[in-house]
């Protein structure tokens, strides 16, 4: 239906194996680039592609590259950030199970541009089955002499370890990832300096997303061009994998072209809302992104066009709702989600969601007083101030909640309580 | 239009008003009336050692040291009262008391400087140290009037018969553990295996 | 003759005793009566405990000033500090040497005068003490090496002159009606009306300058509490502060007695002996006076000179036209 | 002086006696030995050593303070940090069950619910006889199987009341059938 | 050097400094709680924030987190910001107990002045309270943490400033707990510092618990006698007592922070047993009495035997006050040159190690910190001189290297290099040093004279075993930018020193900037050397009063028996005397044996000046006015019911009083800046360094480097060594370091071990030893072979220690 790129041969029970991958054409584009490829021209065709990185924050993968100083010191490192642990978010894990050498693949293109070394792959340890998949591929990967000592007999040395993480949402943090590996405690820590200047043990430091890195092969393989040309809005660049979950028929990870509408997306590749039920609203990134109501269920699904409605694509896991779901109480679940996962470190994200939720409690259990919405928006404010982008993520669904179902708020308010157990 | 001068800089206060002699007059005799009817009425004099009239709740005459509901010593020597004094006539030691409680290891008050201003009472966070309406407390030798913990203990609640600091002020105290203070949640585990 | 003159001394001596004893009796109960009336003006009981009524109250305020320390400030003037009070009592006493306190009495076939000395120049007497009295006032607050003392002696110096002009003035149609300044005189010449009916402006006039001639309220500025502490005698104890209390409840009295001589037909009276007539007509004046204090509130500084010099000492002049025309008239 | 007071302060630890094979220590040793910064494995031991014991204990925690050259208080740093390190003791048989949006929206209130009633236990507690321990825990990245749980971090999804049954009489039959061992 | 406006006021500052600092220089005190000037910003608490109005950033952020930039304007009273001020405090107050009347911090709690400042007053918040439970955390500091506002100042203060690893934070989210992983005393001997730095009251100080309130205090300026580098500290008295030490910054020697030793010691001015009343032969007399009959008494045997019958005893704990009028003593009456110290194998150390010094050598404390290698020869920071191994913390941290060459097993709370070297070796270890510095590069220039000395050195300099990593090391120290020297003063030999001023020296001339570093044996040795103290040795003086020619000893601070080894000789010694007077402020063994004793006031009632190890002059301020404190005087439940006139025990006076009555009769304390003008070059100031001489480059003589040890190489040296706590005389009082102080010990190589027959964990009782003295035995294979390594403890039986070791060395 859609052009597949990532799940071109995504086969149903199993993976595609380094043997099929190698077949398809796998590592041709890593043996073309250690054989003699420029590492700037290589940076400058993943620029050209435009490709955003697909972890949520849409930085320019190409721009990242760039950052590594040419003089920087070694040794260098690369991360890719399996952690996948913003909720309704499971096309890493999708990603893992169907073509892990593209991964891999990538990654070692990435390690070539800018020289590193290392490689780690952060993966959560929910992740397990996807973790052993890795392990095994990179060893057949070894043993064909894609990775490891003076990679077909150049000077480029690469080998990557997948490190388990103890699991905790803020791990996914770019800082707090590094911390974490460093074997400290994973609070986010400040940039400047960034990871690419100073990154894990205080060395330049490449870190990407699983899929960011995966569509690496494929752009060098293909071309920026081909690349841009996938997606269907000017500004977009490449495909997408969708996480769509919740109230559609068949809940699922898509690879879609950016700017594919979310009705689109919903009806063609869900089959559809579950039992027919009208579309109420969803999230179309994740937790930490904004709910869309049902005026934007024909919004294109691209970078540009969320963040014109105020939102953000974030990992593009898209949480649909049906009109039989409280928002409320939705957000008071996200919001448990994040009062949860904060790590303590500054003051407006340990205090603040905690007291959100409790807020948002109060409001669902017919508790709330008059000045609810007050208190939450000022509390919201501030939490802006927190120290990293967990706590702004946090408060994204509560503020689109007062934004977008406003009305839905007030009946709270009114009626003391959930419209929807009253029915 | 021009504007008057003096009225660009404020309100100038109306002038004195006139009073006609007439008026004056008028005043001067319901003045005198207004004395000369008070001496028929009878005096409102009380005769203070014959009769004693029972002074309200919150006049302030002799501090007292009250005691928690549970029937413990309130003060806990936190020295607020002390720092408050306009006098200094409070002085105090604090000691970790039994079960771990703050208190007053001597408390002492010198009524011979103390002006009974209340102050010590508006500053006690514990309701500890109260003013009370019994002002018959004078004492011919000067250091008689230095009061010490003993005399001024009581065994009541004084004015406020509910509060009870140690119950609201989340430190562990014999008895009183951790988060079993009103208003608390149990004592975090860190350990917990919950998330 | 020696004989007269011994006789002489012996009636003067036993009139001494008696008026200053008098006097000094009548200071210590004026005390009591103000204290009680002016209670009962404000609702109150006034002094009950020492004695019946606290009819011992003015003995227990003696014995009490009498046993008090008395201190002398630092840095003060000694000799006037102690000097002034006693300036303050003895004026006051020694104006009541001329006023005649009942007819010539007759004993033996002598005819005693009831009056210390029949000056001919009774009246030019009386002010001359009653000038001298302020500088009790004076040398008394500036002696004291007290600021509140100052402004008080200067206030009281600054009143006294202000108001010994209203008062003479207010005194002259006496003296043009009576003849004379001689006091005996002047009771005399009320054998028919009292002048207070001929002169009802000049008693006006003549009343309110004697209360501020005593400091009283509402003419007590120099003392005024609020303001000055106690004004001159702030840093007087014991029974110095007690001889200007003495001073000026004895004023007190001198001023009933002048009053009484000078409108209110002296001790003239029908049934009752005179004295008691004198007496009567000094308490009732003591009466007036502390009604006046137990109902007007003190006067501002200006508004006490505005009295005396633009009403008092005009008012005081054109009854004195007033009265010279009338008198060329009749 | 005040006594620290309260449960996890008081509670009896088990003595420093190790089950842990004399194999896995060395394996350890040597996978620190080959590391530069010995630190960075912490995860990785103390989820050895959990993994032989069910749970981190504080004679395994001073164990792995003691491979990792890091002092116990900074192994606990870490230890109760993650979700997936257990600081007390737990079931043979953990089950955390993902409470996040999308298995709500599925109904994960109700297995909760049959859990809390089949195993008589709640949240964070462990069932009498030692098999099962109910934890929640947040998105577990199988939101196309909503509502999942993972036992022993192994995932289970989409659920019903009646193939939780199936699950546990699974795990039920496992533990009968191999006793001791839950790993 | 970015120029920024804040709130109106343009301030000038260096590159990096961040906008909190800078509004700091300007006297605006932007709210805190996670930043501290000592450890930094990381942004945790969210109360620094500020308006940014123009420049490259824009709107609210934190002050704390942004470096000052050209050009910025920021407004400390944005409203935004305040807003954000005012609800980061509510919500750091959501969980805060009630307990402000009970809590210790009450009256100085930063979290106290922001909430009052910041307006909140009432809890929105309408859930429970989070409670935590609480840790004992030893004799020093009490845990409460409920009150914890999660500013992560203890965590980064205790691991990373000062890198201990038992405290520090575990949990999550609101869980985070900060504390140890089990209940237990804080190994840091820094930890006092956690009540200083904690901005609301989770530490507070354990002793002090209770005590009083901030605003009862009696607060002054003081310095720190309990080692030689003289920190700064705030001390807290009430009712006549000191209850508290607290850091005060001095940008020059401690910084913010000072060690546990200086925070805890202050127990023994008003300890039950202080002698507060004058005796004369054991009885109690009048002062007036028994100064009299002190004078009196000199006078009489002055004119029997001359003022060379009469000898004075300083000590190098007194202020120069006393030390001054001791020196004025000896020059006015002509009585024999005051001694300063009864060791006289440390005076003979600090007397060359002193002399080695001048005035471009000498670095301050907080120098070291900005040092990239740090030599320490005969040094044992953390028992000597605690704040200097902070001050190496801090040099690690940023990437220092730190080289011990020491017969101990040093530790430091950082990573550094050992070498372990027998304490007769150390001279002949620098002299490995500079050969090394010397040899292989020659980037050095040495003139011919030079050259035959240098070959000389190596030829005499004999082999031992760490040499080639010695000579490394001294290669290494070339190359060097910012090295610095430090050398102890209790262990090395007298060569020693001056062998490191040479290196230095040399090293001086490749490199940006280095310098030496002497931690001295007591508080004031600086200033008893530069009153020409330090020449007095104390065995000609013992030497004397043996041979009859001393018939009176004035003894002033200083307890003989605690100093000199043989106990023994010295009492028999006192016990000829005609005459002991004894001036002290503390019990000890030679006052119980005074002829007349005279009671003196201490550093919190006389104040005084003092020169620390690097001759800095400080001022204490007195504190109280002296006198048993009220809590001492009324017995039972209350302070006493009836007036008096004197203050009871108040009859101490200040020590230079005593001495000065002798010399001058003053009554005024003597201004000691001209005294050390006189016996120094220039004038010197507070707070500043005294003028040392200008530096000379000569050569030390090296005979005594090629000669070896004098004794038997196989044998056993003993090494008495400063412990952190329980050695320095004062401080060993306080009965809460007492519990502190480890069991008494010896420490052995496990070579040695072997050869005496020693097991770890055996305790060896010394025979004949009074009080009877158990030791344990610890191995340490960091320690040279051939040392046994006890601590200098106050008030153990030295004589029986070395007699049973001699007693080994003859088996």
């Amino acid at each position: 239906m859609y052009p597949q790129v990532l799940f071109q041969h995504r086969k149903p029970d199993r993976i595609n194996t380094f043997a099929e991958y190698r077949e398809q054409g796998g590592y041709s584009a890593l043996s073309d680039v250690i054989a003699g490829a420029d590492p700037a021209a290589v940076i400058a065709t993943i620029d050209d592609a435009q490709l955003l990185g697909r972890g949520g924050a849409g930085f320019p993968a190409g721009r990242k590259l760039m950052t590594v100083a040419q003089d920087a010191p070694h040794p260098r490192y690369l991360i890719c950030n399996a952690d996948e642990m913003e909720p309704g978010t499971f096309k890493d894990r999708v990603l893992l199970h169907a073509d892990p050498h593209l991964l891999i693949e990538g990654m070692a293109i990435v390690a070539y541009t800018v020289r590193a070394r290392h490689g780690i792959i952060f993966i959560r340890p929910e992740y397990e089955n996807a973790a052993r998949i890795l392990e095994r591929e990179i060893r057949l990967a070894r043993e064909a002499g894609f990775l490891g000592e003076k990679i077909h007999d150049s000077d480029f040395s690469f080998e990557i370890v997948v490190h388990r993480s103890g699991g905790r949402y803020i791990c996914g943090e770019v800082t707090a990832l590094i911390s974490a590996l460093e074997g400290c405690r994973p609070n986010p820590r400040k940039a400047p300096p960034y990871p690419t200047d100073k990154g894990l043990w205080q060395q330049p430091t490449v870190l990407n997303n699983v899929e960011t890195l995966a569509y690496v092969p494929l752009i060098v393989r293909h071309g920026a061009q081909w690349f841009r040309d996938l997606a269907l809005t000017e500004s977009a660049a490449g495909t997408k994998l969708f996480s769509i979950s919740g109230h559609v028929n068949k809940p699922g990870c898509y690879e879609v072209p950016l700017g594919v509408p979310l009705s689109e997306m919903i009806e063609n590749c869900c089959g559809g809302m579950r039992d027919g039920r009208p579309f109420k609203g969803c999230l179309p990134g994740g937790a930490s992104t904004g709910f869309l109501s049902a005026e934007h269920y024909h919004i294109p699904m691209d970078y540009e066009s969320l963040k014109a409605v105020g939102n953000r694509l974030g990992t593009g896991a898209v949480m649909v709702f049906d009109d039989t779901t409280c928002m409320v109480a939705a957000t008071l679940n996200l919001t448990n989600f994040f009062a949860r996962e904060s790590c303590g470190w500054c003051t407006p994200c340990r205090e603040g969601f905690p007291y959100l939720k409790d807020l948002l409690y109060r409001l669902e259990n017919g508790m709330a007083d008059g000045d609810w919405i007050g208190q939450v928006e000022t509390l919201c404010g501030h939490l802006y101030k927190a120290y990293c982008a967990f706590a702004p993520g946090g408060v994204a669904p509560i503020e689109s909640l007062l934004a977008n179902f406003g009305e839905e708020v007030q009946a709270h308010i009114d009626l003391g309580g959930c419209p929807m157990q009253r029915q | 239009m021009t504007q008057d001068p003096s009225q660009l800089k404020g309100k100038s206060l109306p002038p004195p008003r006139e009073t006609s002699g007439a008026e004056a007059l008028k005043a001067l005799v319901t003045g005198f009336a207004t004395t000369l009817k008070h001496l028929g009425r009878r005096p409102i004099t009380e005769q203070y050692p014959e009769e004693k009239r029972e002074l309200p709740a919150r006049s302030r005459a002799r501090i007292i040291l009250t005691r928690d509901p549970d029937g413990a010593e309130r003060c806990v020597a936190c020295y607020l009262c002390s720092a408050v004094c306009p006098v200094s006539c409070i002085s105090m030691q604090s000691i970790e008391g039994q079960g771990g409680r703050r208190m007053a290891a001597w408390f002492r008050i010198n009524f011979g400087r103390c002006i009974y201003c209340g102050l010590c009472e508006e500053a006690c966070p514990t309701s500890a140290i109260q003013l009370t309406p019994d002002y018959e407390h004078c004492q011919r030798a000067i250091l008689k009037s230095v009061y010490e913990k003993e005399d001024l203990l009581v065994d009541h609640c004084g004015k406020d018969p509910d509060y009870n600091f140690y119950r609201h002020a989340g430190v562990a105290t014999e008895g009183l553990d951790k988060g079993r203070h009103e208003k608390e949640a149990p004592p975090v585990n860190v350990r917990s295996n919950m998330p | 003759m020696v004989l007269d003159w011994l006789l002489g001394m012996i009636v003067l001596l036993v009139k001494l005793g008696l008026i200053l004893g008098a006097l000094l009796f009548g200071a210590a109960y004026l005390v009591w009566a103000e204290r009680k009336f002016l209670a009962r003006l404000q609702i109150r009981l006034g002094p009950n405990r020492a004695g019946k009524f606290g009819l011992l109250q003015p003995i227990a305020d003696a014995m009490k000033m009498l046993t008090k320390e008395d201190l002398v400030p630092d840095g003060a003037d000694t000799f006037v500090f102690k000097l002034a009070p006693v300036v303050v009592a003895v004026t006051a006493m020694l104006m009541f040497a001329v006023v005649p306190v009942a007819p010539d009495l007759v004993l033996f076939g002598r005819s005693i005068p009831m009056v210390i000395a029949d000056l001919n120049v009774g009246l030019l007497f009386i002010f001359a003490l009653s000038s001298l009295g302020v500088y009790g006032v004076a040398l008394g607050g500036w002696a004291s090496n007290s600021k509140f003392a100052l402004l008080g002696g200067i206030r009281g110096a600054a009143q006294m002159i202000s108001y010994e002009l209203a008062l003479g003035l207010s005194l002259v149609p006496v003296v043009m009606l009576a003849g004379s300044m001689s006091l005996t005189e002047i009771v005399a010449a009320q054998e028919r009306v009292p002048f207070i009916i001929l002169q009802p402006i000049s008693f006006a006039i003549f009343v309110i300058s004697a209360m501020a001639e005593s400091k009283r309220i509402p003419f007590d500025l120099p003392e005024a509490e609020n303001e000055l502490g106690a004004g001159f005698h702030t840093e007087y104890s014991g029974m110095r502060f007690g001889l200007f209390f003495i001073g000026e409840y004895v004023h007190i009295q001198v001023l009933g007695a002048l009053t009484a001589v000078f409108f209110l037909g002296g001790w003239r009276g029908p049934l009752l002996p005179p004295v008691i007539w004198l007496v009567l007509k000094i308490i009732f004046v003591a009466l007036i006076m502390i009604w006046i204090r137990g109902t007007l509130p003190r006067l501002r500084y200006d508004q006490l000179m505005a009295l005396g010099w633009k009403v008092l000492i005009p008012a005081a002049l054109v009854n004195i036209v007033l009265t010279g025309v009338l008198i060329l008239l009749v | 002086m005040l006594r620290p007071r309260g449960a996890f302060f008081e509670r009896t630890i088990e003595p420093l006696e190790l089950h842990v094979s004399e194999a896995l220590i060395e394996k350890l040793k040597n996978e620190i030995a080959a590391v530069e910064h010995p630190r960075e494995l912490a995860v990785d031991v103390m989820m050895a050593l959990q993994d032989h014991h069910g749970y981190l204990s504080d004679a395994a925690r001073d164990q792995a303070a003691e491979l990792l050259g890091m002092s116990a208080l900074e192994v606990d740093e870490l230890a109760t940090f993650y979700t997936f390190i257990f600081r007390e003791p737990v079931g043979r048989y953990v089950i955390h069950v993902c409470d996040s949006l999308i298995c709500w929206m599925a109904g994960e209130e109700n297995i909760v619910d049959h859990l809390r009633q089949q195993l008589q236990i709640d949240f964070g507690q462990t069932t009498a006889d030692g098999l099962f321990t109910l934890l929640p825990v947040c998105c577990i990245g199988y939101c196309d199987r909503a509502p999942a749980i993972l036992v022993n971090r192994r995932v289970h999804g989409p659920l019903t009341n009646s193939r939780l049954d199936e699950l546990l009489q699974k795990y039920r039959a496992e533990a009968a059938e191999k006793p001791g061992s839950n790993v | 050097m970015p120029t920024l406006t804040i709130d109106n006021r343009p301030v000038t500052v260096p590159d990096g400094t961040k906008v909190i600092t800078a509004a700091e220089q300007l006297g605006i005190m932007i709210p805190r709680f996670c930043y501290h000037p000592a450890l930094g910003s990381v942004g945790a608490c969210r109360v620094c924030a500020v308006g940014f109005k123009e420049g490259p950033i824009k709107g609210v952020e934190m002050s704390c987190m942004v470096d000052a930039q050209e050009g910025m304007v920021v407004a400390t009273d944005d409203p935004d910001a305040v807003d954000l001020r005012k609800h980061v405090i509510e919500l750091l107050m959501l969980h805060h107990p009630h307990d402000c009347p009970v809590c210790d911090e009450g009256g100085h709690c930063l979290l106290q002045d922001m909430t009052i400042s910041g307006g909140h007053g009432r809890r929105r918040y309408a859930g429970a309270k989070r409670t935590h439970l609480d840790q004992d955390l030893g004799p020093l500091v009490q845990h409460e943490m409920n009150r914890c506002i999660q500013c992560y100042r203890c965590s980064r203060f205790y691991q990373q400033f000062c890198g201990y690893r038992d405290l520090g934070v575990t949990g999550i989210g609101t869980r985070v707990y900060f504390g140890r992983s089990e209940p237990g005393t804080l190994e840091s001997p820094f930890s006092g510092n956690l009540t200083d730095i904690c901005p609301t009251g989770v530490y507070t100080d354990k002793p002090s618990r209770f005590y009083g309130r901030r605003w009862d205090y009696e607060r002054a300026p003081s310095v720190c006698i309990h080692c030689s580098l003289g920190c700064s500290l705030t001390v807290s008295a009430r009712y006549r007592k000191a209850v508290r030490h607290e850091a005060r910054f001095n940008a020059q020697v401690n910084g913010h922070f000072i060690c546990d030793r200086g925070r805890y010691a202050y127990a023994y001015a008003s300890q039950p047993e202080r002698p507060r009343d004058a005796l004369i032969a054991g009885r109690p007399a009048t002062l007036a009495q028994a100064a009299t009959q002190m004078s009196e008494r000199l006078a009489a045997i002055e004119k029997g035997t001359g003022p060379d019958g009469i000898a004075l005893m300083g000590s190098a704990r007194s202020s120069l006050e006393t030390q001054a009028l001791l020196a004025r003593l000896h020059s006015e009456k002509g009585w024999r040159t005051p001694c300063f110290s009864a060791d006289d194998a440390a005076t003979r150390v600090v007397s060359s190690a002193l002399n080695t010094l001048n005035a471009t050598n000498t670095i301050a404390l907080t120098e070291i910190e900005g040092a990239d290698t740090v030599l320490l020869v005969g040094a044992d920071p953390i028992g000597e001189a605690p704040m200097l191994a902070l001050a190496l913390r801090q040099a690690q941290r940023d990437g220092s290297r730190i080289i011990t060459v020491d017969p101990r097993p040093v530790t430091l709370p950082c990573a550094h290099d050992h070498i372990a070297v027998s304490g007769d070796d150390l001279a002949t270890a620098v002299a490995h040093l500079i050969i090394g510095a010397l040899e292989p590069s020659r980037e050095i220039a040495l003139d011919a004279d030079q050259q035959d000395r240098f070959k000389t050195l190596k030829q005499e300099t004999r082999d031992i075993p760490a040499a080639a990593e010695l000579r490394a090391i001294g290669h290494a120290l070339t190359t060097a930018w910012r090295p610095a020297f430090v050398c102890g003063t209790t262990v090395p030999d007298p060569d020693v020193p001056p062998l490191m001023g040479l290196l230095q020296a040399l090293v001086q001339t490749s490199c940006m900037w280095s310098g030496l570093f002497f931690p001295l044996p007591g508080a004031n040795t600086f200033g008893a050397h530069c009153l020409g103290g330090s020449d007095a040795l104390f065995e000609p003086l013992l030497a004397a009063v043996e041979a009859g020619q001393v018939k009176a000893l004035v003894v002033v601070e200083n307890d003989l028996f605690s100093e000199y080894p043989d106990q023994q000789r010295l009492a028999a010694a006192l016990e000829s005397l005609e005459l002991l007077v004894v001036m002290d402020c503390v019990p000890s063994a030679i006052t119980a044996r005074a002829d007349i004793f005279l009671p003196t006031q201490t550093i919190y009632e006389a104040g005084g000046h003092y020169l620390n190890n690097e001759g800095r002059l400080q001022v204490a301020t007195p504190v109280i006015a002296g006198g048993l404190s009220i809590m001492d005087t009324g017995g039972g439940n209350h302070p006493p019911r009836e007036f008096r006139e004197d203050i009871p025990g108040g009859t101490p006076r200040p020590a230079w009083q005593y001495v000065a009555g002798l010399a001058t009769g003053e009554t005024d304390p003597p201004d000691v800046k001209p005294l050390l003008d006189e016996a120094l070059t220039a004038g010197v100031a507070d707070g500043e360094r005294v003028s040392l001489p200008s530096a000379s480059r000569e050569w030390p003589s090296i005979e005594r480097i090629g000669a070896g040890p004098e004794g038997d190489a196989g044998g056993l040296t003993l090494i008495e060594s400063a412990a952190t706590f329980g050695s320095e005389p004062l401080a060993a009082f306080s009965t809460v370091l007492a519990e502190l102080t480890p069991l008494f010990g010896v420490t052995v190589h496990s070579e040695t071990a072997q050869r005496l027959g020693w097991r770890a964990g055996d305790r060896i009782v010394i025979p004949d030893s009074a009080p009877a003295l158990e030791v344990v035995v610890t191995l340490d294979d960091r320690a040279a072979p051939g040392v046994l390594l006890v601590p200098r403890r106050i008030g153990i039986d030295r004589t029986a220690l070395r007699r049973y070791m001699a007693h080994l060395l003859a088996e």
